[in-house]
């Protein structure tokens, strides 16, 4: 399939959904005008979730405004302040210790686990499969406690900080064994779920051709992360940040783009989070965990790039005198957006919501992005 | 003496009515926690909450119009489907016999009817906050289609009720039928008696492809998943109910509980050849009856997303087969 | 068809047991029992042995939700020191920002796990005495703010709305 | 204890109305009502997403410009007695949002929840914790049974 039509252009009526709904859970607005219950056309409103994050940073100082980032979202919450940090760190020519880098990998593949088993269950959530949507809302809560174990908290973990990672997210022996018997528990699971799903020919039957997004479309697009990477094309930042050097793992790609592509997707996405934590796990350098010996200078535009689990994350700006400036921040819901729009189209009105779950959308941190007008 | 007989019977009636109606509040909870909650590995809530607690709550809350058109009439509607489930179960009882016109499959399928058109009704009235009437400026300069009609997500959901009752509620009609030709009657009177002459028309092949699909049209009609598509979460979240409140929530709740079990019963009478009377043992059979729908029911949807248009139509149309199947093997 | 036919098979025997004898239940009871008595555990914020009560944290907290409160009986930390007060965060006004945290000189200025933590300071190792004694490298400028901060209240306040 | 206060400490409806956060409450309380380790069911407390079916309104988030009418509307639609629970420093104090800025602070944050809708408990956290707000919901149940 090259490219998805519309089946026809008599709209015959229009069903706004939002800004509150069960499947939605976030608040936005999507109008749906469909013919015979098929959606020709959606258009997505965002704007709702609009605190101005970028603004308010600016002026902060930048330790202060790093940690604002954090509160873009609650679900790569650890992926902004991280990059946040990286931004900062790269313009200064801050030395970060090997040790850090290997905890903020652990936590940033945590919190790509957990943001997958989220989708998975979200998406079961969606159709109407309560018992699945369960069963991975359990196994997350596994990662959940993970992450409050090395964070301090269950959400905004505030883990990076300019030079490394604050020491309460170090890890010692008893921390490292918990972590490792834990991936061991998870893989599991996740093994007979995933077995559990694919086997479930109603499931899958349910999914299949759902939303389809067709590669050269989505590329066209400028989809970015998992939902491009089941689209067939092979993309991921992670293959290019220095953090990921030391570690072996691989792109995964599924065929189809449609919802059951994206569902696999996250799962086996998994695994190779679980692959990699292991890794660091077994090979963490001993030392410091946070390097205080830097200086403060003014700088131009500063710019990084991060795989998170959704897309590729964007944060600039420039140092004076310690403050931000001229921050922007590009996320990867932003790009998907256009994608979500596309997805629907030709869709059964019950579906729709599924093909924008199917982007893995989360609006609050491309409200950030939008700028309100209001006369 | 034949008064006597009439007044008792009422009062045996009256009797069986009021017992199988508490029976039945029991039902979602039973479903929630012993099936669902039980399946998803928790605890699950008490028996008691969804089924009776959840509408005596609803009964002191307080009584707000619901935004309708035609509120008196939407208000008007779970009443007459609670009073439709009510005359099904009248007419099923051996009491109810005596009186041809009710106690015939044509009387329950038209009382079926009544109940599906109940929902379209339903549906079209209902203009909750969650759709169109949310506050929220999305028609504005730049937006796509300024002037489109608009619709409820109520309003797609009487959509597809009307499409249930055109081919929804096919299945269970077939599934109705079949004991006929068994006992060569409508009448429930001489379909329980042929079978207590010859036995059980579940344990025939054409009995037991009708049980099959009449299970299929009990989830259909209960609108459980995975059949739920009138009122699916994920797109119109309870479809037609959306508006009910206090008093008239709770009358839906609790129809559904009596719907469950009076269906169950029907099965009984039409499958097994029990009616239900509480002065007979008997009644428990239809009550294991019962209990055996309402479990089957649950972990069927425990283990079904919510099922579109795609799927609906050929798990529809195989059920409608099976049926006519069942209908032929039965008048061979 | 044939797989879903084998997992319904396999599944049908876990799942009786499950319906039927209330089998592999995942929900915590500890959690529940908490719940019920509302007895609901909250984790440790401040780790009041290692904190040296300089009160900095509370004068960064943007809302305030810092009050030092005053210890029975005062401990001696250095020759011109007395630690006689420690925090208590009030967590309705708590927004989880992490200044004080920052803030906190065992964290800022010695590089350990800090001795606040909005949501749980976690376990402590941290040894006061040994870490006065220890070297700290740390700018005249970057003094200067801490030593502001610590004497005044509002001094956040002010440069964040320009000075 | 009056049959009206014994079916209501029996059936809680909830109702998740979500301002403008950053997803961490958010996500926290979906996983309260499905997580089967949380499990709000147990607790006689149900999920719903109609208003008119909900006793109490769990409100997240600081109540962005745009949030603000829905909530009204969503609060008015609910019958009485209802009570609002609001989860996350977000809807207790407006959140970093409201509270930390650089030169120009935000013009987008109506909140905090309060000053929209009265609030009957407050949760605090960031993001809230499983537990509080299940205990928060339970703690409200005297004041939802004494109301008539
Ligand atoms: S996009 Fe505009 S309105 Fe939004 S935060 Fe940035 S500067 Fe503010
Ligand atoms: S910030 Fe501007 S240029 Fe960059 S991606 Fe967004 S819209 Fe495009
Ligand atoms: S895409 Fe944005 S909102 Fe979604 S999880 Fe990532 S940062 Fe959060
Ligand atoms: S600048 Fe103009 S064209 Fe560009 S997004 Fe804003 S309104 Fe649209
Ligand atoms: S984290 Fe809480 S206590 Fe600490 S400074 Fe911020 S608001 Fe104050
Ligand atoms: S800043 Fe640190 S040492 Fe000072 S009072 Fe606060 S917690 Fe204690
Ligand atoms: S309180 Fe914290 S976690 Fe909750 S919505 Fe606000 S910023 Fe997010």
């Amino acid at each position: 399939m090259e490219e998805k039509v519309p089946r026809s252009n008599i709209i015959e009526t229009e069903i706004p959904l939002g800004t509150v709904h069960p499947a939605a859970l976030e608040p936005y607005r999507v109008r749906l005008f469909v013919e015979d219950e098929i959606v020709q056309e959606a258009e997505i409103t965002i704007g709702v979730n609009h605190r101005g994050i970028e603004r308010i940073m600016e002026g902060l100082p930048v330790e202060k405004a790093n940690s604002l980032t954090e509160k873009i979202c609650g679900i790569c919450s650890n992926s902004h302040i991280w990059n946040s940090c990286r931004t900062a760190e790269m313009g200064l020519g801050i030395e970060i210790p090997e040790r850090a880098l290997y905890i903020r990998v652990i936590m940033g593949e945590l919190e790509r686990l957990h943001s997958h088993f989220l989708y998975l269950a979200h998406g079961c959530e969606t159709v109407a499969h309560e018992t699945f949507s369960m069963r991975v809302f359990y196994l997350r809560e596994i990662v959940m406690e993970l992450l409050a174990m090395i964070g301090g908290n269950r959400v905004q973990y505030g883990c990076s900080v300019l030079g490394g990672v604050r020491p309460r997210c170090d890890l010692d022996e008893a921390k490292l064994q918990r972590l490792k018997e834990d991936m061991d528990k998870l893989e599991a699971g996740l093994t007979d779920f995933a077995q559990r799903f694919m086997a479930d020919s109603i499931l899958i039957s349910r999914v299949t051709g759902v939303g389809a997004l067709p590669a050269k479309q989505a590329i066209r697009l400028a989809v970015t992360g998992p939902s491009l990477r089941a689209t067939g094309v092979a993309r991921d930042l992670r293959t290019t940040m220095f953090e990921y050097d030391d570690f072996d793992f691989n792109v995964i790609t599924q065929p189809d783009g449609d919802v059951k592509s994206n569902l696999l997707m996250r799962a086996l996405e998994s695994f190779e989070s679980i692959k990699i934590i292991r890794q660091a796990i077994a090979n963490i350098p001993e030392g410091k965990v946070v390097n205080r010996d830097w200086e403060m200078f003014d700088t131009d535009i500063n710019e990084s790039y991060i795989e998170v689990p959704r897309g590729t994350l964007y944060h600039s700006y420039a140092l004076e005198s310690g403050r931000v400036r001229h921050c922007i921040i590009r996320t990867p819901s932003m790009a998907n957006i256009g994608a979500m729009q596309y997805a629907c189209i030709g869709d059964h009105v019950t579906d729709a919501q599924l093909c924008i779950v199917q982007c893995d959308p989360c609006f609050t941190c491309t409200d950030r992005a939008i700028e309100i007008i209001r006369r | 003496m034949f008064e006597t007989t009439v007044i008792n019977s009422i009062i045996a009636l009256i009797i069986t009515v009021v017992v199988c109606f508490l029976i039945s509040t029991l039902l979602p909870g039973i479903e929630r926690k012993y099936v669902h909650a039980r399946i998803q590995q928790r605890i699950g809530p008490p028996v008691t909450s969804p089924g009776i607690m959840a509408p005596i709550k609803f009964l002191f809350k307080e009584n707000i119009e619901p935004s309708s058109p035609v509120p008196g009439l939407y208000k008007a509607l779970p009443v007459i489907c609670f009073f439709v489930v009510l005359s099904i179960l009248i007419a099923i009882t051996p009491y109810a016999f005596a009186i041809p016109a009710l106690s015939s499959l044509v009387a329950i399928v038209g009382l079926l009817k009544v109940e599906e058109i109940c929902y379209v009704l339903m549906g079209s009235l209902s203009k909750s906050i969650m759709s169109v009437r949310m506050p929220f400026p999305d028609r504005v300069k730049g937006a796509a289609h300024l002037n489109t009609t608009r619709s409820f997500i109520e309003d797609i959901s009487a959509k597809r009720s009307l499409r249930m009752i055109t081919y929804g509620s096919f299945p269970l009609y077939l599934a109705l039928f079949a004991p006929v030709t068994a006992a060569r009657s409508i009448f429930l009177n001489d379909i329980v008696s042929y079978q207590q002459a010859h036995g059980p028309f579940l344990f025939t092949v054409a009995g037991g492809i009708a049980a099959i699909v009449f299970f299929i049209g009990y989830m259909i009609i209960l609108n459980e998943y995975p059949f739920s598509i009138i009122k699916a979460k994920c797109d119109v979240i309870e479809g037609p109910y959306m508006e009910y409140a206090s008093k008239y929530r709770s009358i839906v709740f609790i129809t559904r509980g009596f719907l469950m079990f009076t269906l169950g019963v029907l099965f009984s009478v039409l499958f097994i050849g029990i009616p239900p009377t509480v002065f007979s043992p008997t009644i428990l059979l239809n009550i294991v009856v019962v209990l055996i729908f309402v479990l089957m029911m649950g972990i069927f949807s425990a283990f079904t997303p919510v099922f579109t248009n795609r799927q609906l139509l050929p798990t529809i149309l195989a059920s409608t087969l099976l049926g006519i199947l069942a209908i032929v093997l039965g008048l061979l | 068809m044939k797989s879903m036919l084998q997992v319904a098979l396999e599944g049908a025997f876990t799942n009786f047991k499950r319906i039927f004898f209330a089998a592999d239940r995942v929900t915590d009871m500890d959690l529940r029992n908490q719940i019920a008595t509302l007895s609901v555990e909250v984790d440790d914020r401040v780790d009041e042995s290692a904190c040296i009560g300089c009160a900095g944290c509370a004068n960064v907290c943007p809302t305030n939700a810092i009050e030092m409160k005053p210890l029975a009986n005062p401990t001696k930390i250095t020759d011109d020191w007395v630690k006689d007060q420690v925090p208590e965060i009030n967590l309705e006004k708590c927004i989880v920002c992490y200044y004080c945290h920052d803030f906190c000189p065992i964290y800022s200025l010695y590089g350990q796990k800090g001795t606040i933590h909005p949501s749980c300071v976690g376990d402590q190792e941290v040894n006061i005495d040994e870490l006065m004694t220890q070297p700290f490298k740390i700018s005249e400028d970057k003094l200067k703010v801490i030593s502001t901060y610590l004497s005044d209240k509002t001094v956040l306040k002010n440069s964040e709305d320009g000075e | 204890m009056g049959i009206k206060s014994f079916s209501r400490a029996r059936a809680i409806h909830i109702m998740l109305v979500y301002t403008g956060g950053c997803n961490g409450c958010d996500i926290e309380i979906v996983n309260t009502v499905l997580s089967p380790r949380f499990d709000a069911e147990q607790y006689k407390v149900f999920l719903t997403w109609n208003p008119r079916e909900a006793d109490v309104l769990v409100v997240t988030g600081p109540v962005t410009h745009l949030n603000r009418k829905p909530l009204e509307a969503i609060y008015e639609a609910i019958p009485d007695p209802k009570l609002v629970v609001a989860a996350g420093s977000c809807a207790l104090m407006g959140g970093v949002y409201k509270n930390i800025h650089g030169d120009i602070p935000s013009e987008e944050i109506e909140g905090p929840v309060e000053n929209i809708i009265p609030v009957a408990a407050k949760v605090p956290g960031c993001a809230v914790r499983p537990q509080d707000v299940l205990a928060g919901v339970v703690s409200l149940l005297p004041t939802l049974l004494d109301a008539d």
